[in-house]
């Protein structure tokens, strides 16, 4: 009833080409920014900040950079962890040795070294394709995890052999380093994310993401209607990893503060973010962001609801129940919706349309 | 109702062009050329190296000997993306769509090689690669018109009937306004009033664009009717090559047709 | 020149400065490669017969070594152990194809891979909220003393699981090729469409090769179990049988057992003789990269058929 | 259908969430103890024990002594599975439950890494006893962290010094070969820069072997010592490695007197899959194992109510139990000192603080604690956080226990301490930070 689409005629192409062409859309991303930038701020406290808030857009930021590549070309990766590591030590490294240098800047500067090394390891993917290429991408995971915690230079010959992200300021706010107030750390991110996500968006729908589907859905026609393969799959492969490299740098800089390689470990970040892109759903920007939150989310609410709603049990076997009902929802969720959030939103929109009448 | 045609000189020419593959010859010295402007067949029975002879031509097969010249540039060997950026364009015997996009996306595909705007402009969007964007939506749409395929422009290609995704892989291939279009069985599978409109499309196509045609089809009645010239082809040998009439009269191609033994 | 000499010339000196050694290390290797088959073995089984990526493996691994402990533990006779837990890892089959492969037929490879993904948590709670989180030591009377061969250090325990699994790959051959199932199996291996119209049960046949796996898993257990204690880290030799997926092919029985076997070698020879000059610890990703190397050479793996492309 | 159900799951998770900040009441008899636990994932072995000793020795403080000093004591655990992004969560959801956490012990590498930059901000102290980072022992530089009883880097010197003492001198040590096997992470490698100072200093031998993560396979490792054939191995182990190596040394029939694990690879645990091959392995220790302290006798009649078979199955008197009681006794007796400067009353986290930097516990508290004999005493400056005086139990496995072998090993704290401070002084000017002076 109040969603429909009926009625918004479209003179121009231009119009049909907009990004929300339906206006209760457009009205919806204003009212979900309003939210993110005003209202929550309101609300939160340094335990949303840090628990929830911050980790969860950082790797949704991540996983709209491995949709990119996984959903939109089609590329499976599990070098996730490594690309982000890439990004947090090159931050690391020009941060420190540079700190004059605008963080901004540096952020930038390393997701663009993230690239170069995410074009070196996708060189393979001209040959090498499917879960082959994804195993595949695992030697770059833990080549380059090993070089980070091998080579000192790194982290500057710290004998812990741990990254610390020094107290760094823009326009004289502290947004690194341990002093620096959850709010000012929150509006970096989202802002990265709000920036990145919608430039996603933007490619995804131009001819370059156009490519990346033709290469996804079927490579042999895509080469023989012009699309040149390896710098498709490459320039997938670059940006990607400058998302990931991005985010690695604000995994260390704007939430962890210091860390080691383990941050980056297959099992702590790869393996969750390619959840993530899929429960989220396969070539959709928004749904990276709603499977982020799901598989981040999710297993806090079931940390914290039995003692809520009074129920005591020891903490193993409690961990151990959320790890059944964690791993049951995702079954559960694939078999009723292979296709992810992003599919269920789409659905959720249909209903919306006919809504209060049910046919 | 068709502009008076014209024929031109010879676009392409196939010459003394072989395949292997491993041990098994698909060609064997096949030479034959294309003129600007007409519709020209290749036909054969089954497993003639029919397609094998189109992959050659775009550049997906690397024939094993032979040269293939193209508007003045030959070459034996080409990458597989160069052919389309040289004005050729094809539709495939089993559909190569890409399933999970679009018809719209699908035909604005075909029209990827000609738009040049950067990651990084896409990134913004507006300015530059929204005016590149929207001028070849124009170009894509007109192309739509053309095959009366409007009312699917956003329904996910995947989803349409077999007759429909074939005439969205023509769109796809028109959209990137090609020098000479390659239709690998462009009517296989069809009921009559298709393979009608598909008959219309591709004539249209040659009359209004001047677009220069070589078809593979099975159905000879079809070839017949619309094609200025005919290869034939068995065993990935070439057994006849001139009009529909001389074709239809040659005994060679009776027999392949047959099935008459070889010697 | 001295980068020369120390990635070049030292290391290859080094192994003929001592061939018994050499003999040795890659003895070593074919010892931990034939546990990295083990392993390996049963992500081919499943990937064969149902093209599913199954994540869950490594949990499967524990999830029977876990049972079969707790078995041990509670004093059930080793053999009625094994029955025991082989009975339950078919009703894990059973309860699998039920509630989760046969609602997700027909999707796409990366989804049901997500599904056992899923399927890897359930195993990972269930199994230690019915037999806990230590570490425990698995006892099933296998020899482990070690003794020396010409200066070659042997262990009977190494053997033992090397003869164990010749014999489970030897069995696996039979069922494959003699037994009906086993040529069901095969043909769904090769068309799911096709065998399903000659008649084959496909949901049957899942049971039977989730439970097939179960049971490699199960001797993986014994074997990994019997190394390093039953506990959770038994999860993560997942990761030790990927790069043998690669290198030996998803698809392909012989792939996983040669596969294992050069990776093994491979791992402990480059460990040992280029670890050094690398700064240590360099068999992981060295496993991964060699077989990164040999794909981009030969796409298809070690045993897979070179695939011709056609539109 | 569809749509409702994921609106109510939606409002159902929004107020799930919600419900984790309550609001504060008035705590003001209430002395909150956070505890991070590990009693899942792959290290759930380790991690057991010492959340048992942790949950039973404040148990025992409630039980026994109704609290400390009349306050109540209360504590809630938060299971961090180990994994960095959990703990933060945890320590998020706990620091200010409950009027506020006064102190936090970590246990875990990643999640106090995270920490030491926070404490100073939270001002929440932070022990970590035995793991962290070591140059934090500067307590001019990290005035908020304390990792007494010893470093890592104390510890690899306590251990050359006990070969030393092994080899009858430490001039014997010339020409010996010492192989370090370490888990390939910042942890395993703690001690190789000690190692190798003390290695040119006495003129030693020494190699190197990482082990990568999580190091269920280690066969070129031990050729390689099979083959080098050193005099002693000190590991440096985490979780399934700690229980492979010692399998794997016994395979190659290297002497078990002759290796020695720190204090992260002489639990329990670590000897089980072995089973009589690791008769004779060694680690270092802050305290010794078993059940004779007297503190464990207490946590036997006051927790377990003399039901000493439920007590054996909750670990009692397991190293890593123990060490969980050691932990929360000498952060209990910080707290204690704390409450009564503050005259009984409830102190907040920098009053825990200045308590821990003038930290004493002799013979004689150690003896009212009941641990006499148990560990060794400590003694925490506002310049030195380590403790004066650091050193380690060199404890061996007989089959059936760990048993303290000889005396309290000291470490070598005229090379160490300059070294921490050299750490703690390039941190300092990598983050800004200006040394205090004391």
């Amino acid at each position: 009833m109040f969603y429909r689409e009926a009625g918004q005629f479209k003179s121009t192409y231009g119009a049909d080409q907009a990004i929300f062409p339906i206006v209760q859309d457009r009205w919806f991303m204003v009212l979900v920014l309003l939210v993110s930038y005003v209202v929550v701020p309101m609300f939160a406290d340094e335990y949303w900040y840090q628990a929830i808030l911050i980790p969860f857009i950082i790797l949704a930021l991540a996983a709209v950079g491995l949709n990119i590549l996984t959903g939109y070309c089609g590329q499976v990766s599990l070098g996730t962890g490594a690309f982000m590591a890439v990004g947090a030590y090159a931050t690391y490294k020009l941060s420190t040795g540079f700190p004059e240098l605008n963080i901004i800047i540096v952020f930038l500067m390393s997701g663009a070294i993230a690239a170069a090394v995410g074009i070196v390891f996708g060189l393979p993917s001209l040959r090498i394709k499917g879960f082959y290429l994804a195993v595949a991408t695992l030697a770059a995971q833990f080549f380059i995890l090993w070089v980070f915690n091998k080579v000192e230079w790194f982290f500057n010959y710290s004998p812990s052999g741990t990254i610390t992200a020094p107290p760094r300021e823009i326009f004289s706010v502290l947004i690194t380093g341990p002093e620096a107030s959850p709010e000012a750390r929150y509006y970096v991110v989202l802002v990265f994310l709000t920036v990145f996500a919608l430039a996603a968006k933007n490619m995804a729908r131009g001819h370059l993401g156009r490519s990346w589907m033709a290469i996804r859905d079927m490579d042999i026609a895509a080469e023989i209607i012009g699309i040149r393969p390896l710098q498709t799959k490459l320039l997938a492969f670059a940006i990607s990893s400058f998302y990931c490299g991005v985010a690695g740098a604000l995994y260390i800089f704007c939430w962890l503060g210091s860390a080691e390689t383990e941050a980056f470990d297959i099992l702590n970040i790869s393996f969750p973010v390619l959840f993530m892109v899929i429960v989220g759903g396969l070539g959709s920007v928004l749904g990276s962001i709603l499977g982020a939150g799901f598989i981040t989310l999710l297993p806090i609410f079931l940390t914290n609801a039995p003692p809520v709603i009074g129920l005591e049990i020891s903490t193993e076997l409690q961990k151990h129940i959320e790890e059944i009902i964690f791993g049951v929802m995702i079954i559960f969720f694939l078999i009723v919706e292979p296709h992810g959030f992003n599919r269920l939103w789409q659905i959720a929109k249909e209903k919306l349309r006919m809504w209060p009448f049910p046919y | 109702m068709s502009q008076e045609r014209r024929i031109g000189d010879v676009i392409l020419k196939v010459d003394n062009v072989s395949l292997a593959f491993g041990g098994v010859k698909a060609l064997t010295n096949i030479t034959f050329d294309v003129c600007e402007g007409e519709v020209r067949s290749i036909i054969g029975p089954n497993g003639a190296g029919k397609s094998s002879m189109l992959n050659c031509i775009n550049g997906f097969y690397k024939p094993t000997e032979g040269i293939i010249t193209f508007k003045g540039e030959s070459h034996s060997q080409m990458e597989t993306h160069q052919a389309a950026s040289q004005g050729i364009a094809r539709t495939f015997q089993n559909i190569a769509l890409f399933k999970g996009m679009t018809t719209l996306d699908n035909v604005m595909t075909g029209r990827n090689l000609k738009m040049r705007k950067n990651f990084l402009w896409q990134s913004l969007y507006y300015g530059p690669a929204m005016r590149e964007e929207l001028e070849h939506r124009e170009a894509a749409e007109r192309v739509i018109d053309f095959l009366e395929i409007e009312s699917i422009r956003k329904t996910v290609v995947g989803r349409l009937p077999y007759g429909l995704q074939k005439r969205v892989e023509l769109a796809r291939a028109l959209a990137a306004e090609p020098d000479m279009l390659l239709l690998d069985e462009p009517m296989a599978g069809m009921n009559y009033e298709e393979k009608e409109d598909m008959c219309r499309y591709i004539l249209d196509v040659n009359d209004e664009f001047g677009t220069t045609i070589v078809l593979i089809e099975h159905d000879m009645s079809v070839v017949m009717d619309i094609s200025d010239r005919v290869v034939v082809l068995d065993y990935g040998q070439k057994i006849a090559d001139g009009d529909p009439d001389e074709v239809r009269a040659n005994q060679r191609v009776i027999d392949a047709y047959l099935g008459v033994q070889h010697d | 020149m001295e980068v020369l000499n120390t990635f070049f010339i030292a290391p290859v000196l080094d192994m003929a400065d001592s061939p018994i050694f050499l003999l040795e290390v890659i003895i070593g290797g074919l010892m931990a490669g034939v546990m990295y088959s083990l392993v390996a073995l049963g992500f081919v089984l499943i990937y064969k017969a149902s093209g599913v990526f199954n994540y869950a493996q490594g949990a499967m691994v524990l999830f029977a070594a876990l049972t079969l402990v707790g078995l041990l533990d509670n004093h059930v006779p080793l053999i009625l152990a094994i029955i025991l837990t082989m009975i339950v890892m078919v009703g894990v089959a059973f309860l699998i194809e039920r509630y989760m492969l046969r609602h997700l037929v027909n999707q796409a490879q990366i989804i049901l891979f997500m599904a056992t993904i899923g399927l890897n948590f359930v195993f990972e709670g269930a199994g230690q909220i019915a037999w806990g989180s230590n570490v425990k030591k698995l006892d099933v009377g296998i020899p482990e003393n070690s003794f020396e061969v010409g200066g070659v250090l042997i262990n009977s325990f190494d053997l033992f699981a090397a003869v164990t699994a010749a014999v489970l790959v030897g069995v696996l051959a039979i069922f494959f090729q003699k037994t009906s199932v086993g040529r069901a199996l095969r043909a769904v291996a090769d068309d799911h469409q096709a065998a399903l119209s000659v008649g084959i049960p496909l949901k049957t046949i899942w049971i039977i090769v989730w439970s097939v796996s179960g049971f490699v898993a199960l001797v993986a257990g014994i074997m990994w179990g019997g190394k390093a204690g039953v506990q959770f880290s038994l999860v993560l030799i997942a990761l030790k049988a990927l790069p043998v997926l690669i290198l030996g092919g998803f698809e392909s029985v012989p792939g996983a057992i040669i596969g294992g076997l050069l990776i093994g070698v491979f791992e402990k020879v480059s460990e040992v003789y280029w670890g050094p000059a690398f700064g240590g610890a360099i068999e992981g990703w060295f496993a991964y990269m060699a077989a990164l190397v040999f794909l981009m050479f030969r796409p298809q793996g070690l045993f897979g058929e070179k695939i011709i492309e056609r539109v | 259908m569809k749509l409702r159900s994921l609106l109510l799951a939606a409002a159902g998770f929004a107020i799930g969430i919600t419900g984790i900040t309550e609001t504060d009441r008035a705590y003001a008899d209430e002395l909150f103890f956070p505890v991070f636990v590990y009693r899942t994932g792959p290290y759930a072995p380790s991690g057991e024990p010492i959340a048992n000793g942790f949950r039973d020795y404040y148990a025992l403080l409630n039980k026994r002594d109704g609290g400390i000093e009349g306050l109540k004591v209360k504590t809630e655990e938060c299971e961090t599975k180990y994994n960095t992004k959990v703990g933060v969560e945890c320590y998020e959801k706990l620091k200010n439950k409950h009027g506020g956490a006064l102190l936090v012990n970590p246990y875990s590498t990643g999640l106090t890494y995270q920490l030491i930059p926070k404490a100073a901000v939270d001002n929440i102290p932070i022990i970590s006893m035995g793991y962290g980072r070591t140059a934090a022992a500067d307590g001019r530089v990290f005035k908020w962290v304390f990792n007494f009883p010893a470093t890592y880097w104390s510890q690899a010197s306590a251990f050359v010094n006990y070969v030393g003492d092994q080899e009858g001198g430490m001039a014997n040590l010339k020409g010996k070969h010492i192989a370090h096997v370490h888990h390939n992470s910042a942890y395993g490698k703690e001690a190789n820069p000690t190692l190798d100072t003390l290695s040119k200093k006495f003129g030693f031998k020494l190699t190197k072997l990482a082990v990568d993560h999580p190091g269920q396979e280690q066969k070129a490792t031990w050729l390689q010592i099979r083959r080098k054939k050193p005099d002693w191995v000190f590991m440096s182990g985490w979780g399934v490695m700690n229980q492979v190596a010692i399998k794997e040394a016994a395979t190659i029939g290297f002497p078990m007197d002759r290796f020695v694990g720190n204090w992260w690879s002489g639990s329990d645990a670590d000897v089980v899959p072995a089973g009589d091959n690791s008769i004779g392995y060694k680690s270092t220790a802050m305290h010794s194992a078993g059940v004779k302290a007297k503190v464990m006798q207490d946590i036997i009649k006051h927790v377990y109510g003399g039901d000493k078979a439920a007590a054996k199955t909750n670990k009692v008197g397991e190293v890593l139990y123990n060490r969980g009681v050691y932990n929360a006794a000498l952060a209990t007796e910080a707290v204690r000192d704390a409450v009564k400067k503050s005259g009984g009353k409830k102190p907040n986290g920098d009053q825990v603080r200045a308590a821990l930097e003038s930290f004493t516990v002799d013979k004689d508290r150690l003896a009212k604690l009941g641990m006499s004999g148990f560990a060794n005493p400590v003694s925490v400056s506002c310049r030195n956080h380590e403790g004066a005086a650091p050193g380690v139990f060199i404890q061996q496995w007989d089959g059936k226990q760990w048993k303290v072998k000889g005396d309290f090993v000291p470490a070598m704290s005229d090379v160490v301490r300059p070294m921490v401070e050299k750490a703690a002084a390039a941190y300092a000017k990598e983050n800004n930070i200006k040394p205090r002076g004391c």
